[in-house]
C-alpha cells in the first residue's frame, strides 16, 4: 500500500516533473505503439481517455492504444493472457502496459511477470512515496487511490459514527439502515470487511502476508457475523459497489461504506441525493492505489517508461483527481495546493492493506461464516 | 314400440352461421337409424348435441323421455363411437374396456367378466393385454365399439365410425354390426355420408341437407320412392334426363310414363341404372338410341355408360354375360323400367 | 451392401464437422475439467475436490440448496405450464389468442435484461412494492432470496416449457378427450388419465430441460440470490473467480453434470424407444 | 389450475384473473424498465416518476461504444447463425435421412451442450483456448456463441427433414431431378420454417450472449450484453433500463419479422425427434 | 402390340427376408395392368423396383426394350404417383407441375401451354396459381396424375394413388383414370388392394401373394375362372364349401356338377353369390337347405345371408324384388347354378 497518511510533507521532488523530456529519443521515425490494457469502471475510462491524447500531443513519437476491459464478473482474462503468453514463449502478448489491483501485483511477482521499475527509467517515480515503492518491490506503480469513506444520507443522519465501533452502534440502533456489499463483488464492502477484521490487530499486520495471522482474524469475524442480524435486511449483502449505492439512491438504506470516488461522482452527475455526505472514520477504511504494470517481455518498454513519466506527473495527476474524484497516486504533497485542500476531511485515515493472497481467504471465510450464517 | 329418443325441434347455429335447424326425430328402441347426407350437412352437429358435446340453441333432446340437454355429457346415458382416434393409446385394451366400468365402481371380477365377453361379441376375445397400436384398424374401431357397448347405453351414437378403414373391412364391419345389433337390441344413430351404407345398415334413413332433414324413411323406400330430387341425387347411383309432362303422361323420346305426381311442363326424370335395359341395334320401338362409350366390370355386374348424343351419358348396371355381347362404340338402345320424375326447378 | 456402407460414410462425412466443433468446445472442455477435478492441492490426482462438496458446511448447503431451488421451480413450472398449455389448448377469445401469439416472446428475451427488470420490479422499493403498499401490504423480500431466484426460474422456463406442452396437447385428438367423457370420466379424471399420460414424453422432455437449465443458471441467481447458500452456477463462479481455485470449480461443474446427466439418461432412452418403435 | 373444467360463471371470472395475473407477471418486468428509461427523477414511494427525462437516453446514446457494440454483435450473430448453418444443417440431414453407425450417438451427444453447466464449460473452453490461440479472436467469440445453439441448430432442423415425406423426395426424383436438385428444390424449402426457427433462434441468442464472450472475448469483443453488464454494474437504474429496451429491440423486431416460422410445434419438434 | 415393360425374373428381399422373388411379367404399350394382392404381398416393392426406387437383387427390367436396372429414378422413362404426399406444398399448382418440364428445359411459353392442357385433361383448369394445401384431397391425387402425365412417361406408375379418398371420390377418380388411358394411351402399371378397383380398371390383373405371381389374367378371367384358392378367395366375393370328388362328378348334398379339373376326394367347392338361386321353402329335388339368418339391401340388389347348418353360412345376391318375397328365419333351398372346385390342400 502507499500508506499516504495525510500528514506526509515530501514536497521535495514536486519540481523534478519533467514530463516530456526525461527519456524521449527523438528517433523520427513511426511512433511507437504500446498497448495499455485497464479494467474499471466508465469514469476510468473517460479519464484515460482524457490523459492519452494531452500525452501523445507532447509525446508524437508514442502512441498507446487504450485497451478498456469492463468490470463485471468472469476471471482474470488479462493477467491469465500476460501468462499463457509467456509460458507459450509470445512476449508479453502484446500487453506493454497493465492496470489492477494490488493482489495482481503480487500475484505477478510470483509469476515472475513484472518488469521492475526504478528511478532511473522514470524519473518521476520519485514523486511516489517509496515506502509504497518498496511495499510493491518496484514492480508497479499506484498512479491513482480511491478511499472507501461512510456515505450516509444527511437527512436522516445528523451525527455520523467517526470510529468503528460507533458505526458498530450505529448500525445496531438502526437496524436494516446499513448495508455492505458482498466483499467478492466489490472493493467497497470488502474494505468494510477487512478494516473490521483487522481493528484489533496490530497496526502493521495490515501490511502482513503471513498465514499464520488468520487465527487472529475470529474476534472481527465474530463481530460481522453479529452485525448480520442489524444490517440490511437481515444478512442480505448486495452485489458490487453498485448495489449498495442503490439501496441509498433509493432510500433503502442510511448508511453505507462506498467509494468515495463512486459517491462524489454520482452526487455530481445526481445521482445520489444532493444530501448525501462522506465521511471517514478512523482508523480509516482499507482504500487502496490502483497500480500499473509493465510486463517483463514487453518490447517496448521505452514507450511505456515515457508514457508512465506523464502519468506521474503532478500535472496528470490533477486530471486524474478531477477526473476520478479520487487520491492522486503521488504523495499529495507534490500537488498543487487547491488540490491538496479539496481532500481535507476525507483523506484523513486513509489506510492502504497489503495483505496479499490472504484477502482470498477472508472473502471465503466470510462467505462461509457470515454470509452462510 | 316405445320411442327410445325424441329429438324437437333441435336447433343449433355456429358463429359462422353453419349449422342445423328444425331437426325433429324419434328413434325407437332397438331401432338402427342413420344420419345420411354430404359433407358439411350438419350430421355431426346433431350427433354431438345428443352426446352432449355442443349445446343446442334451442329444441329439446329426450331420452327414455326425460330431457338430457342441460347434462354433461359424462352424465348422458348415450355412448358415442367415433371416426377414428377412439382409442387410448396409452391403455392397453383391457384398461380402454374397463375405465368407464371402473369409474362407475364396478365390482373387479364383473369387469373382468364383462370385458371378457364383450370381447367375444366383437370377434376379439383374448385381446386383453394388446395395447391399441398392436390392433389393426378395423380391431381398434371393434374395441371402440366394445367399449361403447359395456356401458349400455340408452342410445349409442356412432359418427362415421367405420370410414377410415378400406372397402373390405368396412364390409366386415357393417355386417358385424349389424349382427351385434340384433343381438344386443341397442337403439343406434348412425351418422355416415356413404349412401350404401345407409342402405345397407339402416332401419331407418334420414336424409339432410344443408342443416335440415330432407326425408326420413326405411332404405327401400327412400330408393324406390325418393321424394325429392335432392334425395334421388344423393341415394344409389342414378340417371338424370329431362322429359316432358303431359296430364297423366310423361314423355322421353319414344317412351311414356305414367304421371303419378301429376306434375307439368318440362320435368326431370330420374332412372337407376338398374331399370334401363341395352339392346343392340337402333331398331327398337321404344328406348333412346346410343352408343356405348365405356365398359367397367363390377364383380357381378358390368357397368356401362351409353352417350345419349344432347341427353347426355347415362350409366346402366347389366348382367356380366350380357356384357360379353357389347363392346365399346356399339350402338345400342337404352329402355327405361322404371322412372320418377321430378318439376324442374 | 457397398451403397449401405457408401450412405453410411456419406452420413459420417455430414455430421463430422458439426460433431468435431462439439468435440473441440465442448467434448474436450468436459473432459479437461474433469481431468482437472480430480487434481488434488499437492498436484497429485485423487477425489479429494468431490469430498469437498460433501464435506464442507457451506458447500453442502449450496448443494442442496441448488437442488431445493432446482426441484421448486421444476415443479411450479411444469404445473403453471401445464395449466397455461392446457388452456391454449381447450380455450377459445381473443384473450387466448393474445396469449397464443405472444407467450414465446420471453424465451427470446435476454436474460441480463429480464433478471434487470425483475429487480426493478420485485426489489424492496420496486414497482410491485409501491403498489402494494397503495393496499397497505408489505411485499416480503423477494430479491436476495430463493424466492427471487425461483421467480427468476419461473419467468424464463414457463414459455419454453408451455410451448413443448401445448405442442404435444395439440398432437391429442379431441375425440380421445371426448370419448373418455362420454363414458363418464369427470374432468380431473380425463386429465389425468387421459390428457396427463398422453402428453408424458413431452413432460419428461419440458422436466429436463428446466432441470438442466436451472441447475447451471448463473445470472438470475448471481443477480436476485441471496449470499448464502449459494446455487452452484454463482458457488463455481465465485471458487473460480475470486478464489480462483479452478480445480473445485470443475468439481462443481462436473457434479452438477452428474445431476443433469441422470435425467439426461431418462431423456435419450425415452426419446431411443421412441426411435425404435417408429421403425 | 383446470380453469376450463370449471363451471361456467365463476370460471369465467378465475380464469380471467389468473390470465391477468399471468399476463403482468410476463409484461411488467419488462414495462417496469420502459418506465424506468424515461425516468427523471423516481423515489420511493411514488407509483409513477415524478419527473419524465430523457437524460439517460442521451447518455447512453452518446456513448460511441454502444454504437460499436451493437455492430459487433450484430456481425458476430451473423457469423455465428451463417457458420452453424454450414455445419448443422448437413449434419441435421444426416440425422433425418441417412443410416449410418452410431448416428444416435452423435445426435444425442449435442445433449451435452445443456447437460454441463455453462459456468464451467467457459472456464474449461478458456482454459483451452488460451493453448489454442482463441484468445481475444473474433474465431473464439463466435465459437463460444456457438456452444449455446449447436443443439437447438441440429435438433430443430433434424425433426424439420424428418418431417418431408420421402415420398416428397421420390416423386421429385421421379420427374428427373438429381438428388442435389431434389436437395435444393424440395428437401430444403420444405424444411425452411425449421431452419428458419433455428436460425432466429441462434442469432437471439448469440446477440444475448454475455459469460462467454465475456472470458474469451475480452476485452477486443465487446458485445451488447458486455457493455449491458458493465452498465448495471456502474449505473444507476435508469441506465440499464435505457440500455436493456435498446438491446431488447432486435429481439422484438426480428421475432415479429420471423413471427410467421415461429411456431410451437416446429420448436418443440425438435427436441421431441419424433 | 409392342412389349412396353417387361420385367424378368426380379427379386428382392429386404434384410427381414421379406421381399419378392421370380417376378416375371410383359406389359404391352397402352395397357393397363394392375398389381392386386394384400398388404404386404410385395406390390409396391415391384412398383418402386420400376421406378427405380429400389435396387433389385437379380432380374432385369426392360422399358421399350432397354434394361433399365442400372438407370437412378431421375433418368428412367417412368413416372409414379405416390398414394398420399405426393405433391410439393411449398409450390404453386404450376410449379409443381412444370418442375420436371423445367428440368428438361422447356422452354417458358411451352410449359405454360401444357400445363394449361394437362390441367384441362385431369379437369382442374385454372387451378395453376393455388397451392396444394387449398386442394381437396381427390383434386391433389388429380394434380399428381397431371404432374406424370406431363412427362408423357413410357410406363407410368401408380401406387394405391386412391386409397385416401372416400368411396365416391374414389369412384369417380377411376372412371377418369380410365378416360385419361383411353385419350393418352399411356401404358400404367396400378397397385391396389383393393379388388373392386382392380376389376374395374384393368386390362388385366397381376394377383399377387406372398411377393410372388399367383395368376395374370384379364379380369373377367380372374373373376370367372380363378386358378388357386388363393385368387377364388382374393377376388370378388365367393362362398366356399366342403364337397366331394368322384371321377368326373363334383357332389354337394343333392347337387352335381361336372369335375372339370379331374379332382378326387374332398375338395372345396367355391360358388360366387350371383350363382346362388335361393327358392322358398325346401321341397326342392337338387339345393341345400338352410334359413335366412340376415338380409342386407345394396342398392338395387340385395345379399342374404342363409345358415346351412353343418355347412356353414353363404351369402347370395338377389335381386332386389325378390327378396321382398323373403323374410328372416325363413326355410329356403339353395341351388348354385356354376361353382368351381378346387383341391382340398
Ligand atoms: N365448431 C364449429 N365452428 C364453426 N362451424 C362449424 C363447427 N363445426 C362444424 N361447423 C360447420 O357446420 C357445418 C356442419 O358441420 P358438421 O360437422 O355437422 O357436418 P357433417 O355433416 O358431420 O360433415 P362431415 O360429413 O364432413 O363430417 C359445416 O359447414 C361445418 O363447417
Ligand atoms: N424397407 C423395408 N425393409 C424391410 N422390409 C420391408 C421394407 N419395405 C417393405 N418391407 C416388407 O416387405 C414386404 C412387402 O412390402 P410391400 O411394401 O411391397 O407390400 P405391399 O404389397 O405394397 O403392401 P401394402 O398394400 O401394405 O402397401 C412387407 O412384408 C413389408 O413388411
Ligand atoms: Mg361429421
Ligand atoms: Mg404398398
Amino acid at each position: 500500500g502507499c500508506g499516504n497518511k495525510a500528514d506526509n510533507a515530501n514536497a521535495s521532488s514536486s519540481d523534478a516533473s519533467a514530463p516530456a523530456s526525461s527519456s524521449s529519443n527523438p528517433a523520427s521515425s513511426a511512433p511507437v505503439e504500446i498497448s495499455f490494457y485497464f479494467t474499471g469502471s466508465q469514469n476510468v475510462k473517460d479519464m484515460w481517455d482524457t490523459l492519452v491524447p494531452k500525452f501523445e500531443e507532447q509525446n508524437k513519437d508514442v502512441k498507446v492504444k487504450l485497451v478498456y476491459i469492463p468490470s463485471g464478473t468472469g476471471a482474470q482474462p488479462t493477467y491469465d493472457r500476460i501468462l499463457a503468453a509467456k509460458k507459450a514463449g509470445k512476449g508479453s502478448g502484446d500487453i506493454d502496459l497493465y492496470e489492477d489491483s494490488l493482489s495482481t501485483v503480487t500475484k505477478g511477482g510470483k509469476d515472475d511477470l513484472w518488469d521492475k521499475l526504478s528511478l532511473d527509467s522514470i524519473p518521476n517515480i520519485g514523486n511516489i512515496n517509496s515506502k509504497t515503492m518498496d511495499n510493491v518491490s518496484h514492480l508497479a506503480v499506484p498512479y491513482r487511490a480511491s478511499a472507501v469513506v461512510l456515505a450516509y444520507n444527511s437527512e436522516k443522519v445528523t451525527t455520523p459514527p467517526s470510529t468503528l465501533d460507533e458505526l458498530y452502534e450505529w448500525i445496531r440502533n438502526n437496524p436494516e439502515k446499513f448495508a455492505y456489499n458482498d466483499p467478492s463483488t466489490g472493493g467497497s464492502g470488502n474494505s468494510f470487511v477487512s478494516t473490521s477484521i483487522y481493528k484489533d490487530l496490530p497496526q502493521d499486520a495490515i501490511y502482513s502476508t503471513d498465514p499464520a495471522i488468520q487465527k487472529d482474524w475470529d474476534s472481527g469475524f465474530a463481530t460481522l457475523k453479529d452485525l448480520g442480524k442489524y444490517v440490511y435486511g437481515k444478512g442480505i449483502y448486495p452485489k458490487k459497489n453498485q448495489g449498495t449505492l442503490d439501496l441509498l439512491a433509493n432510500g433503502e438504506v442510511d448508511m453505507i461504506p462506498a467509494w468515495s470516488d463512486m459517491v462524489l461522482e454520482q452526487t455530481a452527475k445526481g445521482q445520489l441525493p444532493a444530501t448525501t455526505k462522506m465521511k471517514q472514520i478512523t482508523p480509516g477504511f482499507n482504500g487502496g492505489p490502483t497500480y500499473l504494470m509493465v510486463p517483463k517481455l514487453s518490447e517496448k518498454k521505452e514507450a511505456v517508461y515515457q508514457f508512465l513519466g506523464y502519468v506521474m506527473s503532478p500535472e496528470a495527476q490533477g486530471i486524474i483527481v478531477e477526473k476520478m474524484h479520487g487520491f492522486p497516486g503521488i504523495e499529495l504533497a507534490n500537488m498543487p495546493q487547491e488540490i491538496q485542500d479539496s481532500f481535507k476531511g476525507v483523506s484523513e485515515g486513509f489506510r492502504s492493506f497489503n495483505i496479499g493472497d490472504l484477502d482470498k481467504e477472508i472473502t471465503k471465510r466470510w462467505q462461509s461464516e457470515v454470509a452462510a450464517q | 314400440m316405445s320411442i327410445q329418443l325424441s329429438i324437437r325441434d333441435l336447433s343449433k347455429r355456429y358463429k359462422t352461421g353453419e349449422g342445423v335447424s328444425g331437426i325433429s326425430l324419434d328413434v325407437n328402441k332397438g331401432e338402427l337409424i342413420t344420419l345420411l347426407g354430404p359433407s358439411g350437412c350438419g350430421k355431426t352437429t346433431v350427433l354431438r348435441s345428443i352426446g352432449g358435446f355442443l349445446e343446442p340453441d334451442s329444441g329439446d333432446i329426450l331420452i327414455e323421455g326425460r330431457s338430457v340437454v342441460k347434462l354433461p355429457p359424462e352424465k348422458r346415458p348415450t355412448s358415442m363411437v367415433f371416426q377414428g382416434y377412439n382409442l387410448w393409446p396409452h391403455m392397453t385394451i383391457f384398461d380402454n374396456l374397463a375405465f368407464g366400468l371402473k369409474i362407475r365402481k364396478m365390482p373387479k371380477a364383473e369387469i373382468r367378466k364383462a370385458v371378457e365377453e364383450v370381447l367375444n361379441l366383437v370377434r376379439l376375445p383374448g385381446a386383453e393385454k394388446k395395447y391399441p397400436g398392436q390392433l389393426s384398424g378395423g380391431q381398434q374401431q371393434r374395441i371402440a365399439v366394445a367399449r361403447s357397448l359395456l356401458l349400455k347405453p340408452a342410445v349409442l351414437l356412432l359418427d362415421e365410425p367405420f370410414s377410415a378403414l378400406d372397402a373390405k373391412l368396412r364390409h366386415e364391419m357393417r355386417e358385424e354390426l349389424r349382427e351385434i345389433q340384433t343381438e344386443t337390441g341397442l337403439t343406434m344413430v348412425f351418422v355416415t355420408h356413404d349412401q350404401e351404407e345407409a342402405l345397407s345398415l339402416s332401419d331407418r334413413i334420414v336424409v339432410m341437407n344443408h342443416g335440415h332433414i330432407e326425408q326420413i324413411a326405411a332404405p327401400q323406400d327412400i330408393y324406390d320412392a325418393p321424394e325429392t330430387l335432392y334425395v334421388a341425387e344423393f341415394i344409389g347411383k342414378m340417371n338424370f334426363l329431362k322429359g316432358g309432362a303431359q296430364e297423366d303422361k310423361l314423355v322421353m323420346g319414344r317412351m311414356e310414363f305414367p304421371n303419378a305426381k301429376r306434375l307439368s311442363g318440362e320435368v326431370v326424370v330420374a332412372v337407376r341404372p338398374e331399370d334401363i335395359i341395352l339392346e343392340p341395334g337402333t331398331r327398337q320401338e321404344a328406348g333412346l338410341p346410343g352408343t356405348i362409350k365405356q365398359m367397367m366390370i363390377l364383380g357381378h355386374y358390368a357397368e356401362v355408360s351409353v352417350d345419349l348424343g344432347d341427353r347426355g351419358i347415362i350409366r346402366a348396371f347389366q348382367p356380366r354375360d350380357k356384357v360379353k355381347e357389347l363392346h365399346l362404340g356399339q350402338s345400342v338402345n337404352a329402355a327405361f323400367t322404371k322412372v320418377i320424375a321430378y318439376s324442374n326447378n | 451392401m457397398s451403397k449401405t456402407m457408401k450412405m453410411g460414410m456419406l452420413g459420417l462425412i455430414l455430421v463430422i464437422p458439426s460433431f468435431l466443433l462439439l468435440f473441440v468446445i465442448v467434448v474436450i472442455p468436459i473432459a479437461l475439467s474433469f481431468v482437472e477435478s480430480l487434481r488434488n492441492d499437492a498436484g497429485g490426482f485423487d477425489l479429494s475436490r468431490y469430498q469437498f462438496l460433501f464435506t464442507d458446511k457451506a458447500m453442502r448447503s449450496n448443494i442442496l440448496f441448488t437442488l431445493k431451488v432446482t426441484i421448486v421451480s421444476c415443479v411450479i413450472v411444469l404445473i403453471v405450464s401445464y395449466a397455461l398449455a392446457v388452456y391454449m389448448r381447450f380455450s377459445s377469445g381473443r384473450l387466448v389468442e393474445l396469449i397464443r401469439k405472444t407467450y414465446m416472446i420471453p424465451i427470446f428475451i435476454p436474460g441480463v435484461i429480464a433478471t434487470y427488470g425483475l429487480i426493478n420490479l420485485l426489489g424492496n422499493h420496486g414497482w410491485l412494492s409501491r403498489f402494494l403498499l397503495l393496499i397497505g401490504i408489505t411485499l416480503p423480500r423477494i430479491i436476495f432470496d430463493q424466492k427471487g431466484i425461483i421467480i427468476a426460474n419461473l419467468w424464463f422456463n414457463i414459455p419454453f416449457t408451455a410451448m413443448l406442452l401445448s405442442s404435444a396437447l395439440a398432437g391429442i385428438p379431441n375425440s380421445v378427450l371426448e370419448s373418455a367423457k362420454d363414458v363418464g370420466a369427470g374432468r380431473l379424471r380425463v386429465f389425468f388419465q387421459i390428457v396427463f399420460p398422453l402428453s408424458y414424453k413431452t413432460f419428461l422432455v419440458a422436466a429436463t430441460f428446466v432441470f438442466m437449465g436451472v441447475i447451471g443458471s448463473f445470472t438470475a441467481p448471481f443477480l436476485v440470490g441471496p449470499n448464502a447458500p449459494q446455487m452452484l452456477g454463482v458457488s463455481m463462479e465465485q471458487v473460480f473467480g475470486v478464489f480462483q481455485e479452478r480445480e473445485q470449480a470443475a468439481a462443481i461443474a462436473f457434479f452438477t453434470f452428474l445431476l443433469c446427466s441422470v435425467l439426461g439418461y431418462f431423456y435419450i432412452r425415452s426419446m431411443v424407444k421412441e426411435e425404435t418403435a417408429r421403425l | 389450475m383446470l380453469w376450463y373444467f370449471r363451471a361456467i360463471g365463476t370460471r369465467k371470472i378465475i380464469e380471467f384473473l389468473l390470465l391477468i395475473v399471468f399476463i403482468v407477471f410476463f409484461v411488467s418486468p419488462l414495462l417496469n424498465l420502459v418506465v424506468l428509461a424515461f425516468s427523471g427523477k423516481w423515489t420511493y414511494p411514488d407509483l409513477l416518476p415524478h419527473q419524465w427525462s430523457l437524460q439517460w437516453w442521451k447518455f447512453v446514446l452518446q456513448e460511441d461504444e454502444i454504437a460499436k457494440s451493437i455492430g459487433l454483435s450484430f456481425l458476430i450473430a451473423a457469423l455465428v447463425t451463417a457458420l452453424s448453418i454450414v455445419l448443422c444443417i448437413p449434419a441435421a440431414y444426416a440425422f433425418a435421412r441417412i443410416r449410418f453407425p452410431l448416428s444416435k450417438v452423435f445426435l444425442f451427444s449435442f445433449l451435452l451442450t445443456h447437460a454441463f453447466p455453462k459456468m464451467g464449460l467457459y472456464v474449461s473452453i478458456a482454459v483451452l483456448f488460451y493453448k489454442l490461440g482463441l484468445m481475444n479472436t473474433l474465431l473464439g467469440v463466435v465459437l463460444v456463441h456457438m456452444i449455446n445453439v449447436l443443439m437447438f441448430m441440429t435438433w430443430i432442423p433434424t425433426a424439420a427433414f424428418r418431417n418431408v415425406h420421402s415420398a416428397q423426395e421420390e416423386s421429385a426424383r421421379d420427374v428427373g431431378a438429381s438428388p442435389f436438385r431434389v436437395f435444393r428444390s424440395i428437401t430444403l424449402p420444405m424444411a425452411l420454417p425449421g431452419i428458419i426457427v433455428a436460425s432466429v433462434f441462434t442469432f437471439l441468442n448469440s446477440l444475448d450472449e454475455a459469460q462467454g464472450t465475456f472470458l474469451v472475448g475480452i476485452p477486443d469483443y465487446r458485445t451488447m450484453p458486455i457493455v449491458m453488464y458493465s452498465i448495471i454494474a456502474d449505473f444507476p437504474g435508469s441506465a440499464g433500463a435505457v440500455f436493456s429496451i435498446i438491446l431488447t429491440a432486435p429481439t422484438i423486431i426480428l421475432l415479429l419479422a420471423a413471427q410467421r416460422f415461429v411456431s410451437a410445434d416446429v420448436m418443440s419438434s425438435g427436441f421431441q425427434l419424433k
